[in-house]
C-alpha cells in the first residue's frame, strides 16, 4: 500500500514545492528547496524502478475511485525508467543551476525561476506516471507552459520569438492530441489507457480510430520534434538559458517519445500498426531526419544550435526503433532514450561550463579553450564519443541494438543510414573539438587572458553524467535488463 | 427538429465569425469578432446542455481572453499606428491551405464511423458516463454531476488544472512582471552584439 | 475615468453585488452550474472593475502584489494539501471520504475545501495577469537608477 | 442522404470552424492574430467534445427528481479543464507578444524575421 503512495508522491512533491518556492525570498533558499525536492524525487524514482523491474505493476487509484471511473496511476518498468531519467537529470541539473542561473537570470526572478522549474518537473513526471489519457494532457500542458516561460528567459531577444514559436507549435500539437483523444472517447467511452487497450481491438477497422491515431501521432510528433516538425527545437535550445537547455534537451523530448511508445504499443498494438502505413512513414521521416539534421549540424556556428540539430537527428534514432515495431527495435528505442539523456546532458553541461566562462555559445569564441579548461574539454570528448557511438560508451549500446533490430528485419538501408549518421556525428563532434583544442589561441594569448577551469559546482554534475556514459557502456544490466523487462509488457506474447 | 434548427443557425453564425476573422485585417475588429465568437459558442454550449461549460466559456472567452487581447493591442500599438491593421499577408497561401484541407479532410473522413449526433446509445454514453449519473448523488451527495466528477472522480485533473493556472501566473510574472526597464541606448546595442 | 461621478457611484453599487454573486457561485456549485473556477473569475472581475474606475494604484492598495502571489500559492497548497491530509488519514490521495465520519459528509467537505482552493488561485492569478499587463503600459523606468536590470 | 447529414452536420460544421482557426494560426503573420486563431481552433475542439456528449432530449446533468435522461457529464468536465488550459496559454502567449514588441518594435512575423536576419 505504502509503495504506491510513494509513486504518487513523486509527482506531488514538486507540485507542492512549486507554490512554496514561488513565495520564498530571492537568494539561495529557493534553489536549496528545489534541489532537496529533486533529490528526494530521484530517490523515490530509483526505489520505484527497483520495485517494478521484476515485472510487478503498481496501480494507484486517485481519489480512491476505481478505474476507469477515477484516474489511475499505472506504473510498470517503462514508466519507472522514464521517471528515473527525468528525476535523475533534474537532480543533477539543479546543483549545476546555482552558479549558472546566478549568472544568466536577474536575481529578482530567482524564486519564480525555480518555481517554474519545479512545475516543469511536475508536468514531466505526471506524464510519465499517469495511466489516464486526459490526465496526461493536463500534465503535458503544465510542463509545456512552464517550459515556454523558462525558454523566454534567455538573454537574447530571440529567446522571446523562440518561446512564442514553441508555444504556437506546442499548442497545436496538444490540440491535435485532444482531438485524437476525443475521437477515441467517442468510440469507446473511456479515457483509461488499459481500458482503451481492451476496447479498441474490435474497432480496429473503423476509420474514426485510424483518424484518432493519426491525430495523436502528429500531435506528439510536434512535441518530440520529429523531422519535419522540428523547427521550434533548434531555436528553443539555442536561446534558452543554459540550465533550461540542459534540462529540456535531456528530458522533454524523451518524455514525448515515451508517450508515443505508450500510445503505439499499449493503447494501440503492434497488430494495428502493421495494417497501417505508419511504420513505413516513420522509417522514411527518421531516415530523412537523421541524415538531413546531422548534415545540418555540421554547418552550425553556434555550439548550442549544433547540439540541438544533433538532438533532432538522435530523436530520429529513437523513433526508428518504434517504426521497426519489433522487440529489438523498441529495446533500442528505450535504451537510446536513457543513453541519449546521459550524453546530451553531459555535453550541454560542458558547453554550459564554457558559456559560463566566456559568456557566449558561438564556436568562434571557444578557440583554444580546450587547453585552459581540461576537465570540461575531456567531458566534451567523452560525451562526443558516446554521441558517435564508439564502443566502450553508452552510445554504442543503443546503436548496437538499433543495428541488430534493422538486421533482424533485413532492412539494409536502415543499417546504412545508422552508420552514415554516426560518421556525420564524427564530423560535427570533431568540429567542436577542433575549435577547442586545435584552433590557434593567439587571440587569448595576445590579450594575455587566461580562462580558468569551470567551478566545481559545474564540473561535478557534468562528470557524474560523463562517468555514467562510460559506466553504462560496460554495465548494461540496469539499462538493457530493465528495458527487456519493459518491452515484455509493451509487446506481450512475443518474448514468451 | 427545432433543436436542430437552433443548432445549425448557431453553428453557422459561429463559422461565419471564424471565417470573417481570417479575412478581417483590423485587429480591433478581429478581437471583437472573437468575443462574439466565444459568446455564440457559449450559447451553443447551453443548447447542448452544458451549462457549466457555457458559463465558463462566457467568462473566459468573451471576458478574460478578450480583455487580455485588447490590453495587448493597447500595449503593442502606439497612438500613431491607431489603425491597428495587420500587414497584408505576403506568403503564398497554398501551403497552409493544403495543410488545412488535408487535416480537415482527414477529420471529415474520421467522422464517418462516429455515432450520430445526440444518439443516446453511443459508446460514449454507455460505458463510464452512466456510472457517474447513477452513483454520484449517493456517493458524493452532490446533485450537479459535473461538479462531482470535476472535484471528486477526476479531482486529480482539476488539481492539474489549478496548477496550470498557477503556472500561467508564474509565467506571466516572469515574462512581463514589473515595470518595463530600458537601458541607455549605447549599452543596449552592446548587449545585443551577438544577435 | 477617475473623475466620472456616475461611473464611481454605479460601480460602488455594483462591486458588492458582483462580489455576492461570486460567493454564491463559489458555494452553490454543488447544486447548480458554477464552482471555484467561475467564482474566481467573477471575483477578480470586481477588483478589475475597481481598478478601471479608481485606478490601478488604488486597486493595488486593496490587494498588493505580494499578497496576490501568496494567495495564488495558497490556493494550490490548499488543494494539494487536502490530498496529503487524506493520505495521512489513511485514504488515497484526494479520497475525501476519510475526512469525515461518513463517506458523503467527507466528500461534501472535501469538495468544498478544494473548490475554495481553486477559487483563491484563479482569482489571484487573474489579477496577477491583469496587473502585469496594466503595469507594463506605463512609461519605462530608466535602469541606470537601479542596480539590476532585466536586460542584463 | 438527409439522414447522414442530420446525424453528422454538427461534426462537419465543427470541422469547418476548426480548420478556419487552424488556417489563421498557420497562415497569418501577425502575432496577436495567431493567438486569436489558436483560440478559435481550441474552442471548436470544445464544441466537438460537447457534441459527443450531447444526448437528444437529455437534460443538463444536474440530478433532479423526475428526469431520467441526461447529457453526458464527462465531456463537460474535460472541457472545463481544457478551457482553463486554453486561457492560460493565451495569457502566456500575449505576454510574450508584449515583450516581443518591446524588443523588436513590431509584432509582424516577417519584420521580426528580417531584423534577426540582418543582424
Amino acid at each position: 500500500m505504502i509503495e504506491s503512495h510513494l509513486s504518487l508522491l513523486m509527482v506531488v512533491l514538486p507540485l507542492l514545492a512549486a507554490p512554496i518556492v514561488a513565495v520564498l525570498p530571492n537568494g539561495r533558499l529557493p534553489w536549496a528547496v528545489s534541489t532537496l525536492v529533486s533529490w528526494s524525487v530521484f530517490y523515490l524514482a530509483a526505489w520505484q524502478l527497483m520495485n517494478v523491474s521484476t515485472g510487478h505493476v503498481i496501480s494507484y487509484e486517485l481519489g480512491g475511485w476505481a478505474p476507469p471511473w477515477g484516474i489511475e496511476y499505472r506504473i510498470d518498468a517503462v514508466n519507472a525508467l522514464v521517471a528515473l531519467i527525468v528525476s535523475g537529470i533534474a537532480a543533477l541539473t539543479l546543483p549545476y543551476a546555482l552558479k549558472s542561473v546566478t549568472k544568466e537570470i536577474p536575481q529578482q526572478q530567482h524564486a519564480l525561476f525555480y518555481a517554474a522549474f519545479m512545475l516543469c518537473l511536475t508536468g514531466l513526471l505526471g506524464i510519465a506516471q499517469t495511466g489516464d489519457i486526459f490526465n496526461l494532457f493536463v500534465f503535458l500542458e503544465i510542463s509545456s507552459l512552464s517550459s515556454y516561460a523558462l525558454i523566454s528567459l534567455g538573454k537574447k531577444r530571440q529567446a522571446l520569438t523562440a518561446a512564442y514559436q514553441y508555444l504556437i507549435m506546442g499548442t497545436i500539437g496538444a490540440t491535435f492530441f485532444i482531438i485524437g483523444v476525443g475521437l477515441l472517447y467517442a468510440m469507446t467511452g473511456t479515457l483509461n489507457m488499459a481500458d482503451l487497450a481492451q476496447r479498441l481491438p474490435e474497432l480496429y477497422e473503423h476509420r474514426t480510430i485510424h483518424t484518432a491515431f493519426a491525430f495523436i501521432m502528429v500531435g506528439f510528433a510536434l512535441k518530440l520534434a520529429l523531422f519535419p516538425l522540428h523547427v521550434w527545437l533548434p531555436n528553443a535550445y539555442t536561446y534558452a538559458p543554459m540550465v533550461v537547455t540542459i534540462f529540456l534537451a535531456a528530458t522533454a523530448t524523451k518524455v514525448a517519445v515515451y508517450v508515443m511508445l505508450r500510445m503505439v504499443f499499449t493503447v494501440f498494438s503492434v497488430s494495428f500498426i502493421e495494417n497501417t502505413p505508419v511504420d513505413e512513414l516513420f522509417l522514411l521521416l527518421c531516415v530523412m531526419g537523421i541524415l538531413g539534421m546531422s548534415f545540418y549540424a555540421i554547418y552550425q556556428k553556434d555550439s548550442k544550435r549544433l547540439l540541438a540539430y544533433s538532438s533532432v537527428a538522435q530523436i530520429g534514432y529513437m523513433v526508428l526503433g518504434i517504426g521497426l515495431g519489433s522487440v529489438l527495435g523498441v529495446t533500442a528505442t528505450l535504451v537510446h532514450l536513457f543513453n541519449h539523456a546521459l550524453m546530451k546532458g553531459a555535453l550541454f553541461m560542458a558547453i554550459g561550463a564554457l558559456v559560463y566562462r566566456v559568456g557566449s555559445s558561438r564556436l568562434e569564441h571557444f578557440s583554444g579553450l580546450g587547453k585552459q579548461m581540461p576537465w570540461t574539454f575531456a567531458a566534451i570528448v567523452i560525451g562526443g564519443l558516446s554521441l558517435i557511438g564508439v564502443p566502450g560508451t553508452a552510445g554504442f549500446i543503443s546503436k548496437w541494438y538499433l543495428v541488430l533490430a534493422a538486421i533482424e528485419k533485413q532492412n539494409w538501408l536502415i543499417v546504412a543510414v545508422i552508420l552514415i549518421g554516426s560518421l556525420l556525428a564524427v564530423a560535427y563532434v570533431w568540429k567542436i573539438i577542433e575549435v577547442l583544442y586545435f584552433k590557434a589561441t593567439d587571440e587569448l594569448e595576445q590579450k594575455n587572458i587566461t580562462v580558468k577551469e569551470a567551478p566545481l559546482m559545474l564540473l561535478i554534475p557534468m562528470w557524474v553524467l560523463v562517468l555514467a556514459n562510460v559506466y553504462f557502456g560496460f554495465n548494461t544490466e540496469l539499462t538493457v535488463g530493465t528495458v527487456e523487462q519493459a518491452v515484455k509488457l509493451l509487446i506481450p506474447g512475443v518474448n514468451e | 427538429m427545432i433543436d436542430n434548427i437552433v443548432d445549425i443557425t448557431l453553428l453557422s453564425l459561429i463559422a461565419i465569425h471564424a471565417i470573417a476573422i481570417i479575412r478581417m485585417r483590423s485587429l480591433f475588429a478581429v478581437v471583437m469578432l472573437f468575443s462574439g465568437f466565444s459568446f455564440l459558442s457559449a450559447l451553443l454550449f447551453i443548447v447542448m446542455d452544458a451549462a457549466d461549460v457555457a458559463f465558463t466559456e462566457a467568462a473566459v472567452g468573451a471576458g478574460i481572453s478578450t480583455v487580455l487581447m485588447l490590453a495587448t493591442l493597447a500595449l503593442t500599438y502606439t497612438s500613431e499606428e491607431a489603425d491597428k491593421e495587420e500587414k497584408e499577408p505576403t506568403h503564398n497561401p497554398w501551403l497552409p491551405l493544403s495543410v488545412v484541407v488535408i487535416t480537415g479532410g482527414l477529420l471529415i473522413y474520421g467522422t464517418y464511423n462516429l455515432p450520430s449526433f445526440g444518439d443516446s446509445n453511443a459508446p460514449s454514453q454507455l460505458h463510464v458516463a452512466p456510472y457517474y449519473l447513477e452513483r454520484s448523488l449517493p456517493e458524493t451527495g452532490v446533485p450537479n454531476v459535473v461538479t462531482a466528477v470535476l472535484a471528486s472522480y477526476r479531482g486529480f485533473d482539476t488539481l492539474g488544472e489549478v496548477t496550470v493556472i498557477f503556472t500561467a501566473g508564474i509565467a506571466v510574472l516572469l515574462i512581463i512582471g514589473g515595470r518595463r526597464r530600458v537601458k541607455p541606448q549605447v549599452e543596449n546595442r552592446d548587449s545585443n552584439r551577438e544577435t | 475615468m477617475k473623475h466620472n461621478l456616475i461611473l464611481r457611484v454605479v460601480s460602488k453599487f455594483l462591486i458588492p453585488l458582483i462580489f455576492l454573486f461570486a460567493l454564491y457561485v463559489q458555494f452553490h456549485g454543488d447544486f447548480g452550474p458554477g464552482g471555484g473556477f467561475q467564482a474566481g473569475v467573477i471575483f477578480s472581475a470586481t477588483i478589475i472593475l475597481y481598478a478601471l474606475v479608481f485606478g490601478v494604484d488604488n486597486a493595488k492598495k486593496v490587494i498588493p502584489a505580494y499578497v496576490l502571489r501568496l494567495l495564488a500559492s495558497l490556493g494550490v497548497l490548499i488543494y494539494a494539501g487536502t490530498g496529503v491530509v487524506t493520505m495521512l488519514l489513511g485514504g488515497n490521495f484526494l479520497e475525501y471520504g476519510v475526512l469525515a465520519s461518513s463517506q458523503v459528509a467527507g466528500q461534501h467537505l472535501g469538495i468544498l475545501v478544494i473548490e475554495l482552493g481553486v477559487g483563491i488561485t484563479v482569482m489571484s492569478v487573474m489579477l496577477i495577469i491583469f496587473f502585469a499587463f496594466a503595469e507594463r503600459g506605463r512609461p519605462a523606468l530608466n535602469v541606470e537608477s537601479e542596480s539590476e536590470s532585466e536586460l542584463e | 442522404m438527409m439522414e447522414i447529414i442530420l446525424e453528422h452536420y454538427n461534426y462537419w460544421l465543427g470541422v469547418i470552424i476548426m480548420m478556419a482557426g487552424f488556417y489563421t494560426v498557420i497562415s497569418r503573420g501577425n502575432l496577436v492574430k495567431k493567438i486569436v486563431g489558436l483560440n478559435i481552433f481550441q474552442v471548436s475542439v470544445f464544441l466537438f467534445y460537447i457534441s459527443i456528449g450531447n444526448v437528444k432530449g437529455g437534460a443538463v446533468p444536474i440530478i433532479e427528481k423526475g428526469i431520467t435522461l441526461y447529457s453526458n457529464p464527462l465531456p463537460h468536465v474535460l472541457i472545463l479543464t481544457a478551457i482553463v488550459v486554453g486561457v492560460a496559454t493565451t495569457a502566456l502567449g500575449l505576454a510574450l507578444v508584449v515583450r516581443i514588441k518591446e524588443a523588436y518594435g513590431t509584432i509582424e512575423e516577417d519584420d521580426i524575421h528580417n531584423q534577426d536576419q540582418s543582424l
